[in-house]
């Protein structure tokens, strides 16, 4: 159950109105995210690939959001760890597999850009950068000149809870909340920020009582559960879309792997903590509840885990070989060029 | 033509093109009903209404963090930075992600907006209000700078930083908003980014400057002219991309480099520009590439004396000048 | 009466063991800042001066706080209206005055920053900047360090309403509450950031209410009333002291004087509500409060507005006549020289 | 002598010096438990505390905000910014705030305070991982820049950071990390801070570097060596104040100097260091003071092919020595 704040925000039952075969669908994409971002792991521990850096285990809160967005229409300017959210939207395993090994075709950069610096302009997916919690000022521009517009355009901007603590994230919510935009602020609380855990980052217990100070709702909710995931930012969708303005979303979640291939978790928590999120798997529980709900069944899920692996197949070895950048090709694009050159 | 002041051709463009462009927008501190504190957007309130020109809150790092979204959805804003030294906060705004935008996304996604920052000394602003914001910027790919000292090429260059695909940074000398009027033509007429423009010509030297500069750069070659040495005068006009051409061009006519900034010496801009000199005019040289600038002190003292001491201006651009003729 | 907020926050009256001469003594600080700011405007509308930025009608929440605090053991770092502040705290009206003519003798800056530029280490009055909010983080490093030295000093910093849009301020009242720092931040809203109010500044109604953000107590209070002003201050003093952490003060006050001699107001504000406000001036109302105490009469209002008025005149003339820095003054002090330079 | 890598010189003198001076801590991001993730500060979590090593929220301009404070009474900071790419955030505390407090207050105040950065590419690191930030903090007086490119230097140098009355910037190529080894002293030994240091001696041409094209350019000198070109190599180690002496005295008797350095062209480094010789040893010159840097584009691109086009190196060097030897 989401804790409310501030102002009145009832989540309603949305799931209600999804059929079977979205569900289905919603399964399959957080399933495909979890494949792939599996393989990336064992091309990296093959050596075949510089980094990775992991989505897994926040799933549920990505694909929940994604189905929960007008797509072509409303807009994500995503973090690193939303891959699942990226290919719910429209990008390809292929696109993000490209990308790991820095060729030419990436979508997102053209190589130039370091693996899940996801952008990509058909799904509206907002080229980010690397330093934290910058998407958010710029988030509420996409937002506030959909309002300028008189477009009913709502934009999602994702952000780990320890990149709260910048002041972009504190100058993004006030201006939302002045200009009453379409902006929703997603907060995946994996409650690390590499190694510093969330007492450390701040003094409140969750992100969501940060909603009063910019008087927006600040909504927490189990970030595990697509299906509440899903209702939450339908609730929030909507809002958006009537004019009511901005809301701020803290996903709870866990990151069950270590920060990135650069990290070794193990100096700064427990393996039995680890364990113990590894039961909340939301794509574990996701498959329970299409069991219990009988919509998924053992056959079922083969046909699905076999055509996601085809595509991890395909995007690993159709990026493999897929050339390299040409070294003159960093030169460009620099500037679009000028209409009045001469 | 019409004879105006920098502020008001500024202005006056400004409104022309948003008559034009109903997606150009302006947002910054006291923008709206105030003008701005300078009066740069004075009467703009009253014709386009709060929905184009938006008093922001008191955040800079989110007036261009904002101005970004806002340009990568349709919507094509001026940011008014209310003093080039407030500027730092929204660094990593500019030099990380508006410059960057085009590169980092392939060219999906790019930044056409104008950031504009009065700036400069000589008005008694002391540290925090006098800065000279130049050299970090002109540093950054992907951006472009422009720093007109003109009525003519303040409407020039903004009606074309107003059409660029890319991110701007308008520079606008405080100490000249009012202190010079210039003829400006009416209607759509254009100075292009990139070119630099001899002011004066002559045959001894090239004294190279830009902004507040330019004008004392000017009455140094009157007085320089007086002794017999003809300088000629490189208006820089935009200071990033460097237009190389027509400074090299120049220097290899005179054979003799001043340059002058207002900008702490060290780093300056200057600097750049004498090492595009010496590297690629070396034979023509015959004189040591000479620089007059701000001294490298912290910033611009209040107090009058010091003031003074810190800011070049024509005695001593003329007196390096004189120097540099007798080589 | 103040607002609570977060965590419990109770306002005695310390007020009671204040004797009458400490209040005539606040009463009497209050007035020479005043009259010594009126005297600014004075010599600016002259012509003998270049600029003035007023502190008037802030006066009380300025010396409320300043008696609240130990002299000498406390520290302020203040912002550009706190004339009555940094007097109560040590500064003199020669001091405030030479820094108004940019003389060589300002103790702040040398004639080196504009007027207002407070800086007196004598009084622990950290050296401000322009830029606002700078002070806010560099405020909570001050606080820490006295926490990591076992020191019991607490720390004051001011800014308007306005500048708590910046991420400065975020950012420092996060690291005070995850530290439980000593910091008392002081907002002086006085509604307006030069032209911009209150709501279009943030899009909620009291700055106090973005305590709960930081895990800390955000006190509003009547900042035109010196004795709310004192109590306030002085329970958020022994809070630090305690060690029980920061707290955010919200006074509510108003200038009635422009931003500064460079603004014009009437462009966007009634004359109607500068003149209600000027009948809720601080210094009329300890005025009154001491008089119906029987603690002042009108003789001893006289000999005060005497000595007030006396010093007033002292550091014009002084601050007139006292000579300007030499032009090579500009090259000091750029780096206090390297023990290690050979 | 002990021989260590950088990393190593890092981490043992800020534990020697941490021993010695109580009032020194560390703080920035992940630097407690997890001994940052370069390693840095590892097992000094465990030997001084949560007290004096203290994980930081993650936002920079707090970083050194806080810092500043701290320096402000009686604690000497070591803000670590984990990338250099990401001190943007900071730039105003640092610029504003740090580089001008003592100047501001007039000696009053002051922040003896080390800041902390990895920076450089070459580490398929991208466009945030790679940036080379220098040329824009050695434009603001007030701050001490440092660049050292071996365990000695590293050693040295950040021991007289922490003792320096004033800021500093210390800047540590992330690529030298664990790249190369050397001799480092045990005990309190310093290399002064405004230093430069002919890393090897030649009479044909100077070449000046830092960081890790320091030894991408002794490597080039090498090579050079081979053909009959005997390059004097300097290294900088200190980017601010610049060893002026050093550069001049070199170009002085080589009369040809080739600057190199990892940044951006335009607006680097050495756009400074060329202009400051070619005011002061034009005399001198017998060829045109050359450049060698990374190219203008915003930041060096994650893909091999692109990373390496962006990196100066050992061969570019060479071939850019070769024509200006043969001037
Ligand atoms: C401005 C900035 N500082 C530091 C970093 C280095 N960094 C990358 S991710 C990260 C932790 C982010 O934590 P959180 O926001 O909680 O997101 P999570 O990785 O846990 O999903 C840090 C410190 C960065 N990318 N940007
Ligand atoms: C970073 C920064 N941006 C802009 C300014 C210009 N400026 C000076 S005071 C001010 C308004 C401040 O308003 P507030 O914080 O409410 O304080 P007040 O002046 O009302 O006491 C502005 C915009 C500044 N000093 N610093
Ligand atoms: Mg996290
Ligand atoms: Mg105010």
């Amino acid at each position: 159950m989401p804790a409310l704040s501030a102002q009145q925000f009832v989540t309603r039952d949305h799931t209600v109105s999804l059929t079977p075969e979205q569900l289905l669908d919603m399964h399959e994409h957080m399933l495909l995210a979890r494949k792939l971002d599996e393989r990336m792991w064992v091309l990296h521990r093959q050596g075949k690939v510089a980094f990775h850096i992991s989505g897994m285990g926040q799933e549920a809160c990505q694909v929940g959001a994604a189905y929960a967005m007008e797509r072509g229409k409303d807009w994500l300017h995503p973090y690193y760890r939303d891959m699942a959210f990226v290919m719910a939207l429209g990008m390809t395993p292929r696109h993000l597999m490209l990308a790991l090994f820095g060729k030419a075709e990436d979508p997102s950069s053209g190589g130039r850009q370091m693996p899940s610096h996801f952008g990509y302009a058909p799904s509206r997916i907002v080229s980010g950068s690397s330093p934290v919690a910058t998407q958010c000022p710029q988030a509420a521009g996409i937002a506030f000149a959909a309002k300028l517009r008189g477009l009913d355009e709502v934009v999602f901007v994702c952000l780990g809870e320890g990149s709260t603590s910048q002041g972009d994230f504190h100058e993004a919510l006030n201006w939302a909340g002045i200009h009453n935009l379409p902006l929703i602020t997603l907060v995946q609380n994996n409650q690390y920020a590499i190694s510093v855990p969330l007492e450390k980052q701040m003094p409140v217990e969750n992100v969501a009582d940060r909603g009063d100070a910019y008087g927006m709702p600040g909504v927490m909710y189990d970030g595990n559960d697509i299906f509440e995931s899903y209702n939450v930012a339908r609730e929030a969708v909507l809002r958006g879309r009537r004019g009511e303005g901005p809301t701020l979303l803290e996903a709870k979640t866990y990151r069950p792997t270590p920060h990135s291939s650069d990290d070794d978790d193990r100096s700064y928590r427990s393996r039995d903590e680890v364990e113990m999120w590894k039961k909340r798997d939301p794509i574990l529980r996701m498959e329970k509840a299409l069991r219990e709900r009988g919509i998924l069944d053992d056959a079922e899920q083969e046909r699905i885990l076999h055509r996601v692996m085809a595509k991890v197949d395909d995007a690993t070895e159709y990026s493999q070989r897929a050339p390299y950048p040409r070294a003159e090709d960093a030169m460009h694009p620099v500037f679009g060029g000028l209409p009045h050159a001469g | 033509m019409p004879v105006k002041s920098n502020i008001e051709a500024l202005r006056d463009t400004m409104a022309a093109e948003m008559r034009r462009d109903p997606t150009i927008i302006i947002t910054g501190e006291d923008v709206g009903q105030r003008g701005g504190v300078f009066r740069a957007t004075e009467g703009l309130f009253a014709e386009f209404g709060p929905s184009r020109v938006i008093d922001s809150p008191l955040s800079e790092l989110s007036i261009v963090g904002v101005g970004i979204g806002m340009a990568l959805n349709g919507i094509r804003p001026i940011c008014e930075i209310q003093f080039a030294d407030f500027i730092h906060p929204a660094f990593n705004q500019i030099v990380n992600e508006a410059a960057k935008m085009r590169y980092r996304s392939n060219g999906q996604f790019c930044c056409p907006m104008v950031i504009r920052a009065p700036y400069g000394g000589g008005i008694s602003g002391a540290l925090y209000h006098s800065q000279s914001i130049e050299a970090f910027f002109c540093h950054v790919p992907g951006l472009y700078v422009l720093a007109p000292s003109t009525p003519y090429d303040t409407a020039g260059l903004l009606r074309s930083a107003l059409r660029s695909p890319d991110p701007v940074l308008f520079l606008e000398h405080k100490k000249l908003y009012r202190a010079i009027k210039g003829e400006v033509p009416e209607g759509d007429f254009h100075v292009p980014i990139g070119r630099a423009e001899v002011k004066r010509a002559g045959d001894d030297m090239t004294i190279i400057s830009y902004g507040l500069m330019l004008h004392e750069s000017l009455k140094a070659a009157d007085a320089l002219a007086k002794e017999g040495v003809a300088a000629e005068v490189i208006d820089l006009r935009t200071l990033a991309p460097l237009d190389k051409d027509t400074i090299l061009t120049s220097v290899k006519k005179t054979g003799k480099a001043l340059i002058v900034y207002e900008d702490n010496y060290t780093g300056g801009l200057g600097g750049e520009i004498a090492a595009i000199i010496a590297e690629n005019a070396f034979e023509y040289l015959d004189g040591p590439i000479t620089r007059v600038a701000g001294p490298d002190i912290p910033a611009m003292p209040f107090s009058h004396p010091m003031q003074d001491f810190f800011l070049p201006n024509a005695e001593k651009i003329a007196a390096a000048a004189r120097t540099l003729a007798a080589y």
